[in-house]
């Protein structure tokens, strides 16, 4: 369902590559399987042509690959964002994070992902092979003879069902039309569970984070959470902790990462999507967000370069943590 | 592993009243590290002091508890008595069991109780410690005082007759800022020129003072101590050296239509000027705006007059370079613009001018010799009216004016009306206030003789409008005691208008990250126990940059800050305080967090190379702690989400193992 | 068994300059507050990182609560400030977790305050007791 | 005096004037080219709906003497806006008489040769919804 197609791209790419614009390009390789589209270094056209992938699980943000990919070469790597990524990526400029010279973004159109454990759910397990076409979903598995049709816009990653924003802010060049911020609907399920009883509420996040296996895919797909080394991983941080033992450990773990990326946090949902264990997590950072937008006005990380985050900012008329809970009650 | 002993204070009965002090030095025996215990009846006193020195020597430790009053007490005490024996200060943790224990718990139970875990968190914290040493930078033995009015010359006098070297950087041609505009001043009706001029003679010459007039300072680096400063000065045209300030050049420069900016462009002067008689130094400048040898190449009058050879059609700015210890802001204020004020004519009629304008109307070296007259027609003016609070204390939703009270007008107007009316008694003067206000010395009885004696009208009230009527000007106004609208027929308005500072200071506060508020003043390092220290340290505040001031207290203020830059100077090195922020750089990401919350302007970027495990080598943005300019707040410690940044003596670790002793 | 009688546990952040100060006020003018309030010093409130927080209450902690200089007089100028956005955003947080917000407070206590400094805590140690244990955040392993 | 709390709130309301902003400096009145007309002035108006005052405003023929040139707003050093104040009465006025609007037909014969040409202009403006 994609508008812009695999070929465009490549012809980009490999035109780049040979007029001597970039030397490297960052784009989507083959994974394992179909839907398991994985970030990957191109040098050559021949590596673009054989493995390069644009389809509905072209999720992966590219932006942090830049912090580790940019030291690796001398000349420009050419990066593919899509609107949301672009987000990511001025953030990660505002905090120094890597040299924007040594970047060619080329800014290209999305319609929106497809999520996995969505196709799942109408498939069942055991998919051999995925093919995306137009507006359909040809999945085959090994239990049916025929591929099951399914259509893309059913099976859409929640964080594109409430899609932010289709405009880029950030690029060198762009492939396709531009669009425009959107209006979603992000915080209305962060104001379902505010709704609950503090009884409710911990109930479904313990329910939530108690699947929580510390595999770090959270953190490692984050393009905030790019931290030269975790406090978690740090021994004189005094919270290091490579794995949970229990359930306060979840959730420690998942506090401090959302704490640590607020203001920051650009709600590209990579966290969710990546989260092997479909565990909402950008029902944390959104909580943030909008507390940060209802508290301090209107933020989006990322949204220029250079823009202070609300957390290592302040006025002095700024409400009190008391009053947090009053003026909640009080709508309420 | 730490050897940490631990001594428990009675205090007399304030402690072992509610503490079973016995318990406690039992009971932290056997916590880990520790390997001595005991109590005594004064741990403070001398007797006390021994038995910790002498424990030090006997158990080797490296560390020691006090149980006993507040750290804010006795915390300098017990660091000095470790010193003493031998080890590091920072290697003593005090517990507070009684400000925090026995004076607030009634049974002994629970009191000994909860010694016992404040005593735990400490030893917790102890076993952590590591010694720290203050860090030491030297001194330069110089100040810089940006801006030459009077705060500025009498923080360079004061700085440089206790024997330190002092430049004033000053913008203008010349020394003496708005003071040298005014004509007498309040409450004591001195003449300004009178008091301020045998000043400026003080500081030329001063050996301890150099001046860099028409001069502006472009680039800061640097910390406490150990400034950095480039000074940019611009070409005059004239070798300062050279010039004897004889005036030849003025008489014959043919250029003679420029507006006068020391008379606030009521007369005109010549392109080649020196700005009054008294100008500090008394130099020539050429104005290459309006000279046209400079514009045109021809001319060079000026030159051809000269005796002394000092004209110098050639010159080109000057870039000097000077390390300074301290540096003081003092670069003042000026009156608001009155564009907004279009209800006042302003713009319309040269009959309505501010306060500042009449002052230079009254000077008797101004621009009429000191007879009061209309700018408009040179008439005398039969009827004049004052208007107070013109700009100050507007609300910010009314969009024009500044929030604050300018606090100089009541008392200059007060002057005004006085010195008109004891000069012209035939005019009639009407004072429109909101309110008077006189706190000062003698400040009120000034007010109240401008109207009892001398016969001024004050109105309550504000004028709304001011409309220019064939040689009238029509002032509409309110009487709210009356409850009247007044209508005058004046024959000149005179606008209070409010002060803001001066446009240089907000560059200026950028490049020694020095803090203002939103109305550009600056910022105080604490707004009542460090009123002339800026946050940043090593830089100091003196007269209107900090906020509005009249003479008297800019004066103080200017002896405060030059008594703090001295403090400074006088000594060889700074000593830091130890326990500030120190980053890991191979943690730090560079990301600015840090940087963004400090309020001290104490972290700044390096790009450093390091080894990667492949044995290739990446260059990275690391940040870097000033230990000499870091206050240990431990705001960036929070803001840093990768923990490279931590507090020495509040490590995270340290107050994490205090969290955990006391909820064991 | 033993029933032991249940006494909060509770943690509290002073910094050194204000609240500290008014802490060692309340004990000059003998102003009591329950034992169950134990306090740490830093050197100003924005020293408290929300891992510390978490920490108290992952080993027990039923309440904590964090004290700086009144909004303005922040020895530091603006550290008092951070705080307060910080923490507003992490009890925030909490909240939405499900941990009662009666467990997590700020309060901005003076040198001069020792009388407010006894009472906030007198009140905080009742709100917290009628909560009781902390169950939501602790480990258990660290119970004994 | 005599202090009417709900007419109070609900002029502060309706004018989303905050007459505790005032500073008293009168610059309003001094504006107001009404000012001789009145027999409560602006700074009055502020003034007397501060401190709850307001039946004799009502009463007053002084509503209607306000031209809502809107002088004293743009002047007022505290954004006070005491013309929407002025206003908020008038309409708290009209209110109280009930449904008694005038129609349109009726206005021209109202009008007379001295009504200044402002007022007539501003009345459209504000009355024509």
């Amino acid at each position: 369902m994609q508008k812009i197609t695999r070929e465009q791209l490549i012809d980009k790419a490999v035109s780049l590559l040979e007029n001597g614009t970039v030397e490297a390009v960052l784009g989507w390789g083959k994974g394992e399987f179909d839907y398991d589209v994985t970030p990957t270094v191109f040098k050559t056209a021949d590596e673009i042509n054989a493995g390069f992938v644009w389809n509905d699980f072209c999720g992966a943000n590219f932006s942090r690959y830049l912090v580790a990919k940019t030291g690796k070469i001398e000349g420009k790597i050419l990066v593919f964002l899509k609107p949301c990524d672009t987000y990511s990526f001025n953030q990660l400029l505002t905090e120094h994070r890597f040299d924007r010279e040594k970047v060619y973004a080329v800014g290209i159109p999305c319609e929106g992902m497809a999520d996995i454990a969505k196709v799942k759910a109408v498939c069942g397990e055991g998919i051999s092979a995925i093919n995306c076409d137009g507006e359909k979903i040809a999945v085959t598995t090994l239990y049916d003879d025929e591929p099951i049709m399914v259509d893309a816009k059913d099976v859409l990653a929640e964080r594109c069902v409430n899609c932010k924003s289709k405009k880029h802010v950030a690029y060198d060049e762009l492939l396709g039309e531009e669009g425009e911020v959107v209006d979603s609907a992000r915080f209305d399920e962060v104001a379902k569970i505010e709704a609950m009883t503090p009884d409710e509420r911990f109930a479904f996040w313990q329910n939530e984070l108690s699947r929580c296996i510390r595999c770090n895919a959270c953190r490692d797909a984050c393009p905030a959470c790019t931290c030269e080394k975790c406090v978690f991983d740090n021994p004189n941080s005094g919270v290091e902790n490579k794995a949970p033992a229990n359930s306060f450990e979840e959730k420690m773990f998942h506090i401090i990462r959302a704490f640590h990326v607020a203001g920051r946090c650009t709600d590209c949902g990579e966290c969710s999507r990546v989260c092997p264990q479909n565990i909402p997590l950008h029902l944390l950072n959104r909580k943030f967000i909008k507390d940060i937008n209802e508290f301090y006005g209107e933020y989006q990380a990322g949204a220029e370069v250079g823009s202070r985050a609300p957390l290592v900012d302040y006025t002095t008329g700024d409400i009190e943590p008391g009053e947090v809970f009053d003026r909640r009650d009080t709508n309420a | 592993m730490q050897r940490i002993g631990v001594f428990v204070c009675w205090c007399g009965s304030n402690i072992a009243g509610t503490v079973d002090v016995q318990a406690v030095s039992e009971a932290l025996k056997n916590e880990p590290g520790v390997v001595f215990s005991t109590n005594y009846q004064y741990m403070c006193s001398q007797a006390g002091q021994n038995i910790i020195k002498d424990a030090i020597a006997e158990h080797k430790l490296t560390g020691i508890v006090v149980c006993s009053c507040s750290p804010r007490m006795h915390e300098a005490t017990f660091r000095k008595t470790a010193a003493a024996a031998g080890l590091n200060p920072y290697m003593v943790e005090i517990a507070n069991i009684r400000e925090q224990c026995s004076w607030v718990h009634k049974d002994m139970l629970t009191g000994t109780e909860k010694a016992i875990i404040l005593g735990k968190a400490a030893v917790a914290k102890v076993n952590l410690n590591t010694p720290l040493t203050a860090g030491e930078s030297p001194v330069t033995k110089r100040a810089l005082v940006i801006g030459g009015g009077i705060a500025g010359i009498q923080t360079a006098l004061d700085i440089a007759d206790a024997g330190f070297p002092v430049d004033i950087v000053e913008k203008k041609p010349t020394i003496g800022g708005k003071m040298a505009q005014l004509d007498k001043t309040f409450p004591t009706l001195d003449c300004a020129a009178c008091i301020l001029t045998p000043k400026m003679v003080d500081v030329a010459q001063n050996e301890n003072i150099r001046i860099f007039s028409y001069s502006e300072v472009t680039e800061v680096k640097g910390f406490v101590g150990n400034f950095d400063v480039t000074i940019k000065k611009h070409a005059r045209f004239v070798k300062e050296d050279i010039c004897t300030g004889c005036g030849a050049c003025t008489e014959k420069c043919p250029m003679k239509k420029v507006p006068n900016e020391f008379n606030l462009g009521m007369d005109n002067r010549s392109a080649i000027y020196i700005p009054f008689a008294q100008a500090v130094p008394k130099v020539a400048t050429i104005d290459p705006n309006y000279c046209n040898m400079l514009k045109k190449g021809k001319c060079g009058l000026c030159a051809k007059v000269c005796a002394a050879g000092a004209i110098d059609y050639t010159q080109k700015d000057e870039y000097i370079s000077e390390k300074y210890g301290a540096i003081v802001v003092a670069t003042g204020f000026n009156p608001i613009s009155m564009d907004k004020f279009d209800e006042f004519a302003y713009n319309q009629s040269k009959d309505v001018i501010t306060s500042l304008e009449f002052e230079r109307l009254t000077n008797a070296a101004g621009p009429t010799a000191g007879k009061l007259v209309r700018p408009s027609d040179g008439k005398h003016p039969h009827t004049i009216v004052f208007v107070q609070c013109v700009g100050s204390r507007c609300s910010a939703c009314a969009e024009k004016g500044k929030e604050y009270c300018s606090k100089i007008c009541c008392m200059y107007t007060a002057k005004h009306a006085m010195l008109t009316r004891d000069k012209y008694p035939d005019t009639e003067v009407y004072v429109f206030y909101i309110d008077v206000r006189t706190p000062g010395k003698n400040f009120d009885e000034f007010y109240r003789r401008a109207v009892e004696e001398f016969g001024v009208n004050y109105i309550k009230g504000m004028v709304g409008k001011v409309t220019p009527e064939g040689d009238k000007l029509k002032v509409q106004a309110s009487d709210l005691i009356a409850n009247k609208q007044l209508h005058i027929d004046a024959d000149l308005v005179v606008l209070a208008a409010a002060i803001e500072p001066d446009k240089s200071a907000r560059p200026l506060a950028t490049m020694l990250t020095a803090s203002m508020d939103t109305n550009d003043f600056f910022t105080e390092a604490h707004p009542k126990l460090r009123p002339v220290e800026s946050p940043t340290a090593g830089v100091f505040l003196s007269g209107a940059c900090q906020g509005p001031k009249d003479i008297p207290e800019t004066v103080s203020q200017a002896g405060a800050a030059a008594s703090k830059v001295i403090g400074l100077l006088a000594k060889d090195k700074l000593t830091g305080n130890p326990c500030v922020a120190h980053s890991n750089e191979l943690m730090c990401n560079g990301c600015s967090s840090c940087e963004r919350v400090c309020p001290y302007g104490a972290i700044s970027y390096e790009d450093k190379e390091f080894r990667m495990p492949d044995r290739t080598t990446k260059i990275r943005r690391v940040a870097v702690v000033n230990p000499a300019v870091c206050q240990g707040c431990g705001a960036c410690t929070v803001a840093c989400p990768s923990g490279a940044m931590d507090l020495k003596g509040f490590a995270s670790a340290q107050i994490i193992a205090e969290v955990d002793a006391i909820c064991k | 068994m033993q029933v032991k009688e249940y006494k909060p546990l509770i943690v509290a952040f002073c910094c050194n300059w204000c609240s500290y100060a008014g802490a060692d006020l309340a004990g000059n003018n003998r102003l009591a507050y329950p034992a169950d309030v134990k306090i740490i010093r830093v050197p100003c409130s924005c020293r408290v990182n929300p891992m510390f927080v978490l920490r108290a209450f992952q080993r027990g902690a039923d309440g904590v609560i964090i004290c700086g200089c009144h909004p303005g007089d922040c020895h530091y100028t603006s550290g008092n400030y951070y705080t307060r956005r910080r923490m507003a955003a992490l009890f925030s947080m909490l909240d939405y977790l499900g941990i009662e917000k009666e467990r997590t407070r700020v309060e901005w206590v003076s040198a001069a305050e020792g009388a407010k400094f006894a009472a906030t805590m007198n009140d905080f140690a009742e709100k917290v007791a009628a909560l009781g244990e902390n169950k939501r955040l602790e480990d258990l392993r660290c119970k004994k | 005096m005599h202090n009417n709390k709900y007419l109070q709130e609900e002029l502060i309301r309706m004018s989303g004037v905050n007459p505790k902003k005032c500073m008293r400096c009168g610059k309003c009145s001094a504006t107001c080219p009404a000012y001789d007309e009145m027999e409560y002035h602006p700074h009055q108006f502020v003034n007397m709906v501060e401190s709850g005052d307001i039946e004799p405003l009502l009463a007053s023929k002084s509503l209607y003497r306000c031209l809502s040139c809107f002088a004293c707003i743009d002047r007022c050093p505290r954004g006070v806006e005491p013309a929407k104040l002025v206003e908020a009465v008038r309409l708290a006025a009209i209110r109280q008489q009930g449904a008694n609007h005038l129609t349109a037909d009726k206005v021209p014969t109202m009008l007379d040769e001295d009504i200044p040409q402002q007022a007539i202009v501003s009345a459209f403006r504000k009355y024509s919804k």
